[in-house]
């Protein structure tokens, strides 16, 4: 068996050029120090899969060319505004946009979790967000007369980043609450997590730890990134820096002022 | 705590919005409530504190006051299963037949401009049986005749399952109300201090009216009372800058 | 707001005649004590649906002649045989029976928590068990050239019953892993659980508690029931009763036996 | 812990048996045993320790032996993402196409004998690349013509989703193979101590077979010695029994 807790860069391995990239909204688990790992790496042509929003994650792979497509149901930086790099990489079409609702892809992860092609979901019909995606289909409801429903194809990442408050040694990875990191890594071909801290023990043998794991069987690599969510938040750990992040806002208005937080922030500083 | 005693005869105009919304949101068993969106919290907080515990409020921006155990999903699901009867939407552009944009402007593949996105617009603006919606903002640039993307649409074909949609949209002028089988709004009420031709010169769709148009009501002393006594302090929990700022809390 | 703890007469009364009541599989907590006070009370033509499958508690339900229907996929007792009242029924022709398979039972749960009409589901093309589903449907999946899926109706119960560790003075429920029956609740209209013991506090406040906590929000009413599941296992908490269970698998073998079974183990012991 | 030493001319039967159906396992990443299986248990573990911890195994019924953290469901979206190789199934009937019947015998409206049901089997059976049939009890009662009812087929039609279905029949008299393109088994070997007379008379489809039938190989001296030393302790944690009576664990 091969070992699971890899130092950083090891474990974004997996994570190539071109890769079809599952990441969390920002409230979950962001792995923004592995984010920035990539970034230094030069990773090129990601087609990220927001599930369902993104922030600081998006902005920046985007501004530091990473990303060929996105797709999501929105990028902001929440209350210091809208998301820079994201909002003139859009009107400058750099990027393919696909624009989603938060439900669809909930619901398109299910489908790829539970090895169905496709998923039902009410609503849309009549939306622009409908009439943008050829890729989603409307059919007739069969169990009713004349219901028309949107059926979205699954979404099956090549792997699923995230970051997540520990690990064990076997690779089960604690993420209480936040279930879609699970559905994430069950619908993802691989999944790499970077954690807090490793846990002595086995989680899946604590039976109130157990209920709030994702099992290390789903799992190809973890790696320690201390305080691997910032400046974003990891919830019920830390908050938000939300001076860093008025300070990203500011520098990120202009192409001139990102270039300058990459140098500053994800070039110079290897462990920020 | 709020230690301001109930004045009747002045409010804030955060506090008369607060206390229409609260109107709008009525007898209901759920109410969720997005992020940074202070004053449908507040409003939420109030129906709660009159209805003795009902609705059932959810501040999506709060682990604390938010329920979900099942991940992201859950707030779709509960909407899907019919167990969110409230919901407040915003918009970059709303129009008059109650389209809302939240994507961009202008043509989707050129924009001019870009909002961050449609969130669950697409969906909840379906499933839940009172959308109400809220933009401060009262101008031509908000209130538009046909807005250039619909995130999600006011109404829909008679065969489309819809459960839900809105049924009112307020600003910091006025109130509308939304008729979905007529696809338009009508004003409802001029809050006070502004006026009937304010609201037509800033609007930019048609919207029905009656022959007198009403002023907003004033928040009666009981609702000014249970604002500042009772939701002020749970609304300083969430929103601690925007209870400081219009009720004194926390000084 | 209405008392959430209640007796367990109390509790039960939203499962009235008729009722489709949503029950989970052996090993994630049966309401064995609400069961025997439900017959005790008389309680007619239950729309049985197991999540997937059931063992004592709908053998006991069908002998004391309780169900109209039954939507499954197996009754058993394991490894003490066959379910003998199920299969006397069965033989009998005394209730409708839905055979099902488990996959299709979970998606089609699924399907009523996400508020959807039907779940796809692979397999079962050439199955006996579609052949006998009217209310199952084929279509052609749209994404695909010539690729025929099921379609399985959503099940929304009126009513889901389960058994589990603890409870709080707010209705929330400790489940742990047994995350079924957080999917059984959201897709009933009304759910209903006896637990071991109340838990001072509140799950949802305590970080690793909260992660296998059903909200109280989805939960209409709680009864303590100690060793509710009994002579079924809770999970982590008890096992089986072998003996016991030996004991009805002999008895319920004949109608004599089983009419004994129940003078003295539902009838006679009230609190079993 | 087993105590008993390999012993290279005897074995039991139930060695015999574990030790053919771990072969069966081959390399896999996943093997998944459901409830009440102590021989594909047994063997999956075998699999596992000739293996070097590959694949990895789940014990259904037990809790220690299986992940799961999502429920009841995790098991068939597991297998559904193409992450369980490896499966076993049985039946109350199974006859020469592979069929699997686990609902009744006779009619389906009137049927004259009732097992409990198809439980997953009309969906692992299509989604599990390496499903094993397992049928002790090798008679025309169990090995039978037509099945009275197809809890999951053993072959379908070429436009039908299916990455996997049964690949062998294991009994106590013998082993076949199945070929899903002819649709039919084929003897590959028969036990020592049992005759192909004895499989003719005592299987109720027909069935292909080479001109000279092989006898089962015995397990070798490596595969038992593992057996006894390694698996029997590892099994007996989770079949006491089994692994008292066959390897006298625990004793």
């Amino acid at each position: 068996m091969p070992q699971v807790i890899r130092t950083l860069d090891e474990a974004l391995a997996p994570i190539g050029d071109g890769c079809v990239l599952a990441i969390p909204r920002e409230s979950t688990g962001v792995a923004m120090a592995a984010t920035r790992a990539l970034i230094r790496r030069g990773v090129k042509r990601l087609n990220l899969v927001a599930l369902p929003t993104s922030s600081l994650q998006a902005d920046l792979l985007i501004g530091a060319g990473c990303v060929e497509s996105l797709e999501t149901s929105a990028v902001s930086l929440g209350e210091f505004g809208l998301a820079p790099r994201f909002t003139a990489a859009v009107l400058a079409g750099t990027f393919t946009m696909k624009d989603a609702t938060c439900p669809a892809l909930h619901a398109a992860f299910q489908a790829a979790e539970k090895g169905v092609p496709f998923m039902p979901l009410r609503g849309l019909i009549g939306s622009d967000v409908l009439a943008h995606r050829p890729d989603w289909k409307i059919i007739d409801n069969p169990f009713d007369g004349d219901d028309p429903i949107v059926l979205l194809p699954a979404i099956a990442p090549d792997v699923a980043l995230f970051h997540a408050p520990m690990a064990d040694r076997h690779g089960n990875v604690w993420i209480g609450r936040q279930r879609e990191l699970i559905t994430m890594a069950h619908a993802a071909a691989k999944t790499v997590v970077t954690v807090e801290k490793i846990h002595d023990g086995n989680l899946l043998e604590d039976r109130e730890l157990a209920a709030g794991t994702l099992p290390g069987f789903y799992v190809e690599a973890v790696a320690v990134a201390e305080r691997g969510a910032w400046p974003l938040p990891l919830p019920e750990h830390y908050a938000w820096d939300g001076k860093h992040l008025a300070e990203y806002a500011k520098l990120a208005a202009t192409e001139e002022g990102f270039a300058q937080y990459l140098e500053q922030h994800v070039y110079e500083k290897k462990a920020a | 705590m709020a230690t301001t005693s109930p004045n009747q005869k002045e409010f804030r105009t955060e506090e008369l919005l607060i206390s229409v919304v609260a109107d709008l949101i009525g007898d209901a068993r759920h109410a969720a409530v997005g992020n940074a969106s202070p004053i449908p919290a507040a409003a939420s907080l109030l129906a709660r504190a009159r209805g003795n515990g009902r609705p059932y409020v959810s501040l999506l921006g709060s682990p604390k006051h938010t329920f979900w155990t099942d991940g992201g999903r859950e707030l779709f699901d509960c909407a899907g299963q019919g167990r969110i009867d409230v919901f407040f939407l915003s918009g970059g552009e709303i129009d008059g037949e109650g389209n809302v944009n939240l994507v961009s402007v202008g043509d989707y593949d050129k924009p001019t401009a870009r909002f961050p996105g449609s969130f669950g617009s697409a969906y909840l603006y379906f499933v839940v049986p009172k959308v109400i919606l809220f933009r401060t903002e009262h101008s031509k640039r908000t209130l538009v005749p046909k807005v250039s993307f619909i995130s999600a649409p006011g109404a829909s074909a008679d065969n489309v399952y819809r459960t839900g949609g809105p049924i009112a949209l307020i600003t910091n002028r006025c109130l509308f109300s939304f008729d979905p089988a007529r696809r338009r709004f009508k004003l409802e009420s001029v809050h006070p201090g502004h006026t009937l031709a304010e609201v037509i010169v800033n609007t930019g769709f048609e919207f029905d009216r009656p022959p007198d148009v009403p002023v907003t009501p004033a928040p009666p002393p009981e609702t000014l009372r249970l604002l500042r006594e009772t939701v002020a302090p749970e609304l300083a929990e969430v929103y601690p800058q925007f209870a400081g700022k219009v009720f004194g809390t926390g000084r």
